[in-house]
């Protein structure tokens, strides 16, 4: 065997080590070696390494169909069409992504504020924190400047908006909520500026823990308008119109073919010629039946649709929770079993011929 | 020809109930029944959530968007705080519109009460990664620092409902709503601790009805929608306890299904004639 | 209010524009339905890769890399340390990138060493899964063939349903035997017996598949007659 | 019942076993033991559809669909191995499309391997080998557009399906192709049966793997797979007649054998410990 396909097989070994590992050993020993603790974000490294094959797909489009468009092959201008579509796709969502990583950016810097307060409040509390951060008045200091700052900024954003009278009836509600919230917590912060906060014994606590309600009905209510307008944007505007206009319905679209060939399949294929054809047909019909039962109801058969009604039901249910659970569940365990062998052969590289690698280069 | 026959016979039987908007009630499903008993006897304490995982897009939101709505109907109107959330990356779309379709109808049929984003529930997005995930969430000690941010970004700890979720153990219940293969093996499979196994129910497309029965009779599953006759069972069971819940499109949905389903019948029927006569032709000729 | 209906507009017409191109094919593969399955394709290969950046390395890997998951306070202090940890992570993506020697003809095993790794990770996974899915469903066969009521009697039909499982379940599971049933041999003639019964499950499969065929066409039939529709009214009137 | 988190000591004996009985067949394959398969039937079918191909010079299309890195992938790599050698030698045009990047590039060294072992290494065409999408039905309208537009006279569906099976087996019946499938998704095998001229159901799939190909270790693991299953088997009879038993005497209610198997690492020392103190006593 050449060192290539050693190293394959030690590596796949390694990649089934750690996840075999964590099952096999008992909580208390994974706890005693630290690797509970990790666990999580050791999963992630493995999540990111499948994550890596992203690009695989896109380099096989661009180079099939861009192969087609260069040199002309027969449908090129359908291989046109998707790739325009792909750059489209790409660059409207890149941009909608990246508009609302800007309009996240700006809400956190409003909602820091609530986070602050409340965090000065725990610093204190905790004295294993407290020498290792300012003093409190410094910190209430930081916190009123830069407060009053964030605040007139957004009653000036707040005055402007009002002045356009064209905003929707929605977004006037959260434009109302923003400045009932602006002005509270002018007042809070307001009130602990002129309170010259240095400790925070128990009466001062009670004026920070009103300040940190305030503050975060604040961020709360400029992340719903900004929220909001994120998607009145042009790039949100277009990312609806190619995701949930075409994407979505393409799919759905394509998916709903099967009803009418499910049909065809029935009609042309559902023909009783053998005992099982007919076994198959029969369980068929009596789920189809026991699905439709109301049907029964509204042909006013009197007593027998009625009958019907209820009967049809309780001999679907029994098929299904008896003979075909059973043998389905045979077929799942049989497939388990089967599954359970592929998996050890897989980790231990133990490959049939085809997939061996001793003559690749 | 006989082919394209079919397709506008079936596309026809679909198109009449719907243009004419006629609807029957639906049929009774008791698997629905057993599901809405179950929601209705999940008790949630303090920090105790329920998780639905919407792992469906737009190939199968016929079935499974009916199923995500009376599920959150319920949920909501049980006051139980939601966590959204999917294995599915086309799911992004859903996991937007259902929630807060839901919470607006609500809103709407009972003013003055509210079902904010935040309080009655949050999305947690698109979570990659199957069966690594899952274990890795089943583990997980702090749901909200697990999950640290919600799709829009904000972190947990600014919605004092979802501030401080503890492990699993606080997950009082467990929604897969699904037409994908796979997500829900791996929720059978992992989202497990040794000592606690979540209240696990199912909306399934019909096509996995039989399949979804074994786990039934081995108490993995303590619930099941099936498909859209599902939904329209349990909406009508949400109707009887709550008069104002609306079902209507979906009972025209369901009524152009039952139509549908017999026009099939008959064509299994005539599919059976016609291959008799012409076997019948053949041996004679 | 307009604004934001004329985009809607546009979508479920464009939406409408896809779902006839796509019902086109059931005439015949024709150049309407190819360019729209081209579009198909285009826009899933675009869509798929950016969310999966979007939705997991960003927030969970490359914030914190970057340390942009930090904020910063107005006094200087910060919400949390920055993890220099998270720079291991750095790792894997340098060994996922490894995928995309595929493409060279030289290299291509280095693309095999990350791709092995997948297989023994997905590998042992599949050792756990099967034990945690298997163990119940074994747990939950163990029917009793014969069941008392309350009062003492034999429930007949519990007893008969338990029977009828026990023997099904027994009979399809010896049908995927594939080394024993050698000619002659017990286990070879009752092995046939499994398929009929696998037929009743088929037959309960199709059943059911076809109310979730038919919902996915009534579904797109209420969205051309309702939704398409009068969005065409709103633009013609 | 409690979920499984972490293995017990009986399922660590399970896994044993397994191990046991895989490697046990390995060595038995190695020393050139001929291991008896049943006959399947639907394998006889793959190879009269190559033929047919061979005499009507239409191009043989095989898509893994939906099947990604994982066991089954293993299980469809040895009938496209066989096929594919087929193909060789009668110079035929194969097509296999693809769903995930991650399986593509085994699969092109697969079908690589197999052009190579017949001596026709350099007839390998790489493009043959064409990715059309990850997304389920982004893939299934190019499969279908595919099969239209080469004429396919024989497709073999092999692995993973979910809804787009009937729109696969759907465009070769519209093209008059002789079709194969072999599904582990058994939802999907009604569709199959009603479409296809033959159906593998679930895990013929590993055996018509094996049968095929009659390699050492394709075949050492199906006699080792199926040792498991008549212990899974035992195990069940075991518990059945155990609740029966435990529906006249309680007693036997403490005997179930799953309580074994769950029994987990403190349980077993709570066992031992009485055992030992009792036999010490």
């Amino acid at each position: 065997m050449d060192p290539r396909t050693k190293l394959i097989r030690i590596v796949t070994l390694l990649g089934g080590v750690y996840f075999l590992v964590y099952f096999l050993l008992p909580k208390s020993v994974l706890l005693q070696l630290g690797i509970q603790q990790n666990h999580e974000s050791i999963s992630n490294g493995f999540i990111v390494v499948g994550a890596m094959a992203i690009g695989l797909g896109l380099i096989n489009l661009l180079v099939g169909h861009g192969a087609k468009i260069v040199f002309k092959r027969a449908g090129w201008s359908n291989s046109a069409a998707l790739l325009i579509a792909l750059a489209v796709m790409f660059f409207v969502t890149c941009a909608q992504w990246v508009g609302s990583l800007q309009s996240s950016y700006d809400i956190r810097e409003v909602q820091l504020i609530g986070e602050f307060a409340s965090r000065i409040v725990s610093d204190d509390q905790d004295a294993s924190r407290r020498d290792t951060v300012p003093s409190v008045s410094q910190r209430i200091g930081a916190l009123v400047g830069y407060g009053q700052s964030k605040a007139a900024f957004m009653r000036q954003m707040v005055e402007s908006q009002d002045a356009s009278l064209d905003s929707q009836e929605s977004r006037r509600a959260l434009l109302d909520e923003l400045r009932i919230a602006l002005n509270e917590f002018q007042v809070g912060l307001d009130g602990l500026e002129s309170s010259r906060v240095a400790s925070l014994g128990e009466g001062n606590r009670a004026v920070m823990e009103d300040l940190v309600a305030r503050a975060t009905r604040l961020g709360g209510a400029y992340s719903a308008l900004r929220q909001s307008d994120q998607t009145l944007t042009l790039f949100s505007r277009l990312y609806g119109v190619l995701y949930d206009g075409l994407f979505v319905q393409l799919g759905a679209a394509m998916f709903s073919l099967l009803g009418v060939y499910i049909a065809a399949a029935a009609y042309r294929a559902f023909r009783v010629k053998t005992v099982e054809s007919a076994l198959m047909m029969s369980a068929a019909v009596i789920v189809m039946l026991g699905q439709i039962s109301a049907v029964f109801l509204m042909l006013h058969l009197g007593s027998f649709g009625e009958e019907a009604y209820r009967f049809l039901p309780k001999v679907r249910q029994w098929l299904l929770e008896v003979p075909n659970s059973a043998a389905f569940r045979a077929i799942r365990l049989g497939a388990g079993v089967a599954g359970l062998m592929l998996a050890i052969r897989m980790w231990l590289s133990i490959e049939s011929k085809s997939f061996s690698s001793d003559k690749r280069g | 020809m006989e082919r394209r026959l079919i397709y506008l016979i079936m596309i026809v039987a679909v198109a009449i109930p719907i243009l004419f908007e006629f609807s029957w009630a639906p049929s009774r499903l008791v698997s629905a029944e057993r599901m809405y008993q179950v929601i209705e006897d999940v008790r949630a304490g303090e920090g105790e959530i329920a998780l639905v995982w919407l792992d469906f897009g737009p190939g199968t939101i016929a079935e499974n968007q009916p199923q995500a709505e009376v599920i959150l109907e319920h949920l909501f109107r049980r006051r139980i705080p939601v966590v959204v959330l999917s294995q599915y990356q086309l799911a992004e779309a859903v996991l937007n519109s259902i929630p807060a379709d839901i919470a607006s109808r609500l809103e709407h049929e009972m003013p003055g009460q509210s079902w904010r984003y935040g309080e009655a529930w949050i999305n947690a997005g698109y979570q990659p990664g199957g069966a690594q995930m899952m274990q890795n969430l089943a583990a997980a000690e702090n749901l909200s620092k697990y999950f640290g941010r919600d799709v829009n970004g904000m972190p947990f700890t600014h919605y004092p409902t979802f501030a401080a979720l503890g492990g699993i153990e606080k997950v009082k219940l467990v929604a897969e709503v699904t037409g994908l293969v796979g997500v829900f093996d791996t929720i059978i499979q992992f989202f497990q601790k040794s000592d606690y196994r979540p209240t696990l129910v199912h909306g399934c497309t019909s096509i996995t009805i039989p399949e979804a029965y074994i786990f039934l009779d081995s108490k993995q599953l303590h619930g099941l929608l099936e498909g859209i006759a599902g939904a329209a069972w349990y909406s009508e069971l949400l109707k009887r306890n709550h008069p104002e819940s609306q079902n209507d499109r979906l009972l025209v949905r369901n009524t152009a299904l039952i139509i549908s389903h017999l026009v099939l019948m008959m064509l299994i029927v005539a599919g059976n004639i016609v291959g008799f006569v012409r076997a019948r032709r053949s041996s004679d000729g | 209010m307009v604004e934001a209906s004329m985009w809607s507009l546009v979508s479920t017409i464009i939406g409408g524009i896809a779902t006839l191109a796509i019902f086109s094919f059931l005439l015949k593969e024709n150049e309407f339905y190819r360019f729209f399955e081209h579009i198909f394709i285009g826009l899933a290969a675009a869509v798929l890769p950016l969310l999966t950046i979007r939705d997991f390395l960003w927030p969970k890997i490359l914030e914190p890399m970057l340390g942009l998951n930090v904020v910063v306070y107005p006094d200087g202090t910060v919400s949390e340390p920055y993890q220099p940890l998270s720079l291991l992570y750095l790792l894997p993506m340098a060994f996922g990138c490894l995928y995309y020697f595929i493409y060279s003809k030289r290299h291509a095993w280095l693309a095999r060493l990350v791709i092995g790794f997948s297989l023994g990770l997905s590998g042992a996974l599949a050792i756990r899964g099967f034990f945690a899915e298997a163990l119940p469903q074994i747990v939950g066969s163990f029917k009793p063939l014969v069941v008392f009521s309350a009062e003492g009697a034999i429930n007949w039909f519990e007893s008969f349903n338990n029977s009828l499982f026990v023997v099904t379940l027994l009979l399809v599971f010896n049908y995927f035997f594939f080394t024993f049933g050698k000619e002659g041999s017990i286990q070879g003639k009752i092995a046939p017996l499994g398929r009929p019964l696998l037929m009743v499950c088929f037959g309960a499969f199709f059943g059911s598949t076809v109310m979730a065929r038919l919902s996915l066409l009534v579904e797109r039939i209420q969205f051309i007659v309702r939704d398409w529709f009068s969005a065409l009214l709103q633009v013609v009137g | 019942m409690g979920g499984l988190e972490h293995a017990t000591p009986g399922v660590l004996a399970v896994l044993a076993f397994a191990g046991w009985m895989l490697f046990r067949h390995l060595a038995h394959a190695a020393n050139g033991h001929q291991q008896f398969i049943r006959r399947i039937p639907g394998v006889d079918a793959i190879e009269s559809a190559v033929g047919r191909c061979a005499e009507l010079g239409r191009p043989v299309v095989f898509t893994t669909a939906l099947t990604d890195v994982g066991p089954v992938l293993f299980a469809c790599l040895g009938v496209l191995h066989s096929i594919a050698k087929r193909t060789a030698q009668y110079k035929l045009k194969l097509i296999v499309p693809q769903y995930s990047p991650e399986a593509m590039a085994i699969v092109e060294d697969t079908v690589r391997e197999a052009y190579r072992s017949v001596g026709r290494g350099a007839a390998f065409d790489p493009k043959s080998i064409v990715f059309l999408s990850s997304e389920q039905f982004a893939f299934a309208s190019g499969y279908m557009g595919l099969v239209h537009r080469e004429h396919a006279g024989a497709a073999f569906m092999f692995g993973v399906f979910a809804g787009e099976a009937l729109v696969l087996a759907e465009a070769g019946q519209q093209v008059g192709a002789r079709q194969v499938a072999a599904s582990v998704s058994p939802e999907q095998v009604a569709f199959f049966i009603c479409t296809c001229d033959y159906t593998l159901i679930g895990e013929e799939l590993f055996g018509a793997s094996a049968y095929m190909s009659r390699e050492p270790v394709q075949v050492a693991a199906l006699a080792a797979q199926d040792r498991v299953k008549l212990l899974v088997g035992a195990f069940v009879v075991l518990g059945v007649l155990c609740a029966t038993a435990a529906q006249f005497n309680p007693v036997w209610n403490s005997l179930m054998p799953h309580q074994l198997v769950l029994a987990d690492w403190s349980m077993w020392k709570t066992w031992f410990e009485s055992l030992f103190s009792r036999v010490w006593r």
